[in-house]
């Protein structure tokens, strides 16, 4: 049964998403361009391509709600309502930037959003997210929480130890698998021997399910219905979005691992492209309100590379603060 | 006056703290019924139930990550790790995430928890539930490290830790659990940060940690027999380090022994020692520094070879005697 | 189907496994004893009422097999064929024992007979047990490693990763999870959300399955499957022996977490009395001879205690010595 | 002369011994294919195949203890832990299980695994991936630690390390990956706890690890100009200490400069200037010692921050100019 399609669902509401899934792409292709440039520094994890499992997830929830997110974290970020001029000026190491500059882009955090962070550490967030949802059933803050992902973070012992312990305790958090079909350059296929992650639940005893990760509604009523599942104090969830993410793994990926053909096959699965077509065949909006949503996206992003060079540099003298907590 | 162990000073500290503050909670294995592997949570389960004394799987990842997000995002969880040995499971979360996340957030957010875990040798229970690990927790922006040698010294000092609003790694010693002394029945804090002198003496410092504490004063004991005045300076918190109570004992006494149990090589007894050699207390130094800790070896089972692995109160003695043969300068 | 019946073996081989059961249960009887006294120190689990999953599932090794124990692993030693002079040498501490007095009951190892050791780190043989098994495979030696672990154990993130990476790598290791009903205080009942713990091999798309490990010729089935499976280069599986502990955790133990009725229907559930009966009906052999088995076994554990009060105790210049290799 | 770089040099050391010894191979993450997160293994996996270029999933636990157990029973492992910094989940195999094997075992058995990977700051990839965190595994009985500054010794040491039957680790700093020198083709060893004296002099000594070998090379040549010989000494290796060389080169000098990257607090830096000071070094000490370390702080993203953060050259030539005011003692 689906609840979230394009004829159900609040005007509003989709094209609010829509914009969400171009400025994620936009973001990330600006990033990607000043990577190259040279104007961006360190490392950081793109996820074009990858737009609806972020967008979907966060789609159906409360604003009290939490998440945890992952190195490749900036979809997640703008989903959960982060706002992207303060997202570009931390990746240009700005004081403006969510961080201060002192983060960068596998830190981002955005707190009132509920958003409890990137984490460059892969399976970092699994107890972290258990953590926040412990804290949301033992002071009945109703809040769930997503945790966000990759196939390859499935494999380190963080996801068994924390699914298990949510599982027990009847945690409201929902474990949102990424399978992008690779971990960095480790094919999903070898690096682990079931074909879904999502059976994976089965070990805890809790639900599992898999969605079409590009398709928006389907990751919304998927979510969705763990959300509510874990709201009504039913426990965890495992849902596993399949999807697959453009570019490299980081910034000098030569991609050996994969084939130009199944880059070209998966593209052509684009996630914003399928969101459109269904919005147009429906002709909830004209062909000419998507575009001007996608320039209005464009723009924001634009603006926030403005921000970002207008803002100052970090003081030396910040080096030493912010380590401990008064 | 009311004398009580280690151990109920601890469990009293978290009791209280309990009582009144409703976002303080405590998991770890066999913390329930069971009472903790050395009965530290005895009779807690009972009185606090099991949403607040969670007992957990053996999981020590979890657990510690659990905690870090619950701290995150408003409680105030103490983590029991069984044995301090296993730290080696939780590091990712304590060093990669809870250490980290205010630095990395620039400023935003707090971790404020506790990890206590029972350390040190003594119990024959050999190379992995034996070490004293604490140098690489000390080593590490954004913790803090207590390692109390006293019952009363242990309920302040955990109050301060639980009171704190970042990661506080508490270490207690085995071999400390039994001892007993006067202990305030109502609430206190002792400040992180603040050494205590054990022991005042003009002769030599013994700066001693943890159990060490307790042979350094032995050791003070059998001088004073020979008419040498020990002073023995408890740092109690690693992290923050009371620098200033221990230059100045030095600068008092000019000759210095450094003492711990964890192993010496890499331990940190040399950051004390160089913290030292750097400070204006350098031209105040009489003799050259000794420096103890256990010898460069996993800690063996056997009760003899346990021993001889860790500085004994007569290793401490000898070198005090040696170093009070340094003629003291005029300064 | 069942290949290993009373019938069906060979009479000796029967009749040494009966013999194993009983010095397993006398040795640790015995250890506990002497701990009470206070003749040995530190601290000790024992396996008495868990006798058969380890002596079932040794039986159907070749020699050249190998396993990986745990804390509670005196039983599992003794069914891969130690010394018990040595073992209980190494339980007083002394020079003579198997780690020179400075392992003590939890890092026994007798690697000449293929036992890579105990392990005080719940959870610490799952990694070591598959690289064992990865050397078989790369150099072609055709052994199968023997995995044990405790409910407990399945717990520990290191379980996900290795069962994982034996999976991947087709390495020939059998993962035993030794099922007492507790991990220390913890039930297994609350500390997962399954039924059986052999569920999990799904995750990891290896057989899984359930044995009553009181039943020695259920377990010698379950296993000797499995090592076939391993041996014949298909990889991995995961054997659920169901068991129970008799006696508490470790030497204090009020066992607060389980009532008396509970262990006393385990305690009729005993393993050496089912295999008894069996041998008894089939008629294969005397009670006579039974007797003089059992009697064998207790008289090789007293002078297990005897050849360890003669032992010296190490030198205080071993100290320094063996950490390093040459 | 044939000059290649650090990530050759590394990848030569490698590729020569799997060509000569069946029982060495690789496991880490990203090494087929990919050829490493920083290209130490580029190409190999095409020479040597799968099997031995062993490609795993994301699971530190896993990898490090399945070297440990291949370790164990006849092969010689080498993991590359794609970071540093995710020690952290490796830890109990390192520390409870490869560290300890042999000691625990009464002698028996031994565990030949070489672990490489990449430290250190100055990337941008800030707090999680920039850590240098050497002085946790030095504390640790039985572990050895290399810690090669140029291109030529990492070859040879990382030679002696494979050929060790102990568990070594092995530092490679990101920021030498790409630094080139001469390094002789053919294979050679350079022993574990043989100091090298980078550049010799005789008014102070810089004792530095890793990357602070070159700020201090570069600090001398700065100082050179204002007639200052500076003495640079790299320990090399931490575990086994060549306290020798350290100790001749402070008598010679008279004046020390302990400089890591790590951070200060608890950094094996200590562990060197205690193990001066309690030496017959200490009385030829003509200065203060003065240790560098980075700052007490979680490595921040923005790179002027960042590199503010370690020790740089002007930082040592400074120091380098107090010490030297300091007058020389006759001995
Ligand atoms: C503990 C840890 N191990 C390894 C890495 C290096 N690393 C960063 S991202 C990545 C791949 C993660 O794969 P997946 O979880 O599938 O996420 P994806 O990158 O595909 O979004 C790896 C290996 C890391 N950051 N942390
Ligand atoms: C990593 C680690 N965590 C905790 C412990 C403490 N401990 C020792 S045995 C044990 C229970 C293990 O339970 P299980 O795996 O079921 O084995 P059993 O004792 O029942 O045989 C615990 C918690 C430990 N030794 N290592
Ligand atoms: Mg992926
Ligand atoms: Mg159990």
């Amino acid at each position: 049964m689906s609840n979230y399609t394009v004829e159900s669902m609040d005007r509003e509401k989709l094209l609010d998403l829509y914009h969400q899934m171009w400025l994620i792409r936009f973001f990330d292709e600006k990033v990607d361009e000043f990577f190259a440039k040279g104007e961006i520094h360190g490392t950081t994890h793109l996820a074009v391509g990858q737009e609806a499992s972020a967008v979907g997830s966060c789609a159906v929830l409360e604003p009290k709600d939490k998440i945890t997110s992952t190195h490749r974290g900036h979809g997640h970020c703008i989903a959960k309502g982060a706002d992207v001029n303060l997202m570009m000026a931390e990746l240009f190491g700005r004081e403006t930037g969510y961080c201060k500059g002192k983060g960068g882009s596998m830190h981002i955090a955005d707190l009132e959003q509920g958003n409890l962070g990137a984490n460059g550490i892969v399976g970092g967030g699994f107890a972290i997210a258990a953590g926040a949802a412990l804290t949301s059933s033992m002071k009945n803050e109703g809040y769930v929480v997503l945790c966000f992902f990759g196939d390859g973070a499935s494999n380190e012992g963080s996801f068994h130890e924390a699914l298990n312990l949510a599982s027990i305790w009847d945690l409201p958090v929902v474990f949102i698998c990424e399978n992008n079909q690779y971990g960095m350059s480790g094919p999903v296929k070898e690096m682990t021997n079931i074909e879904h992650i999502a059976v994976r639940a089965d070990s805890y005893g809790i639900p599992g399910s898999v969605a079409d990760g590009n398709d928006v509604f389907e990751v919304m009523d998927k979510v969705d219905e763990a959300v509510r599942y874990a709201r009504e104090g039913n426990g965890p969830s495992l849902i596993e979005c399949k999807t697959y993410r453009w570019k490299g793994h980081s910034k000098s990926d030569a991609k050996k691992y994969r084939t130009r053909e199944e880059e070209k096959e998966w593209r052509e699965n684009d996630p914003i492209k399928r969101m459109r077509e269904q919005m147009i065949q429906s002709s909830i909006c004209t062909e000419e309100e998507l575009k001007s949503i996608k320039e209005r996206a464009k723009k924001a992003v634009e603006d926030s590379v403005t921000f970002s060079k207008e803002s100052p540099e970090p003081s030396l003298s910040t080096l030493l603060e912010d380590v401990y907590a008064d | 006056m009311r004398e009580i162990t280690f151990v109920e000073a601890v469990r009293e500290a978290l009791s209280q703290e309990m009582r009144q503050n409703e976002d303080v909670f405590m998991l770890g294995e066999d913390i329930g019924v069971y009472g903790g592997a050395f009965g530290v949570s005895r009779g807690m389960i009972e009185e606090f139930g099991k949403e607040r004394i969670r007992n957990t799987p053996i999981s020590e990842a979890a657990i510690s990550g659990a905690a870090v997000g619950a701290a995150l995002t408003g409680m105030r969880p103490i983590v029991e790790l069984q044995f301090s040995d296993f730290i080696t499971i939780a590091m990712d979360n304590l060093v990669n995430q809870a250490a980290k996340i205010r630095y990395m957030y620039g400023g935003k957010g707090s971790v404020p928890m506790v990890l206590r875990t029972p350390a040190g040798s003594g119990t024959g229970a050999a190379a992995q539930h034996s070490q004293s690990l604490e140098a690489w927790v000390a080593h590490v922006p954004g913790l803090k490290v207590v390692q109390p040698s006293t019952a009363s010294d242990a309920k302040g000092l955990l109050k301060a830790a639980i009171d704190d609003n970042n990661p506080v790694i508490f270490y207690e010693h085995k071999l400390l659990y039994k001892t007993s002394e006067h202990v305030p029945e109502e609430q206190y804090s002792i400040p992180l940060g603040q050494a205590d002198v054990k022991r005042s003496g003009k002769d030599v410092s013994i700066i001693a940690t943890g159990i060490m504490v307790h042979r350094a004063l032995e050791a003070a004991e059998e001088l004073e027999k020979e008419g040498v005045e020990v002073e023995v300076v408890d740092p109690r918190t690693l992290v923050p380090l009371d620098t200033e109570t221990i230059i100045n004992s030095v600068k008092k006494t000019g000759r210095v022994i450094i003492a711990h149990e964890a192993v010496k090589r890499g331990g940190f007894g040399g950051e004390i020692a160089s913290t030292i050699v750097e400070s204006e207390a350098f031209d105040f130094l009489d003799a050259p520094i000794k420096r103890f800790g256990a010898a460069s070896v996993p800690i063996p089972y056997n009760p003899t070879l346990e021993k001889a692995t860790v500085p004994s109160a007569d290793d401490l003695s000898a070198a005090a005697r040696e170093v009070v043969s340094y003629a003291k300068q005029e300064v």
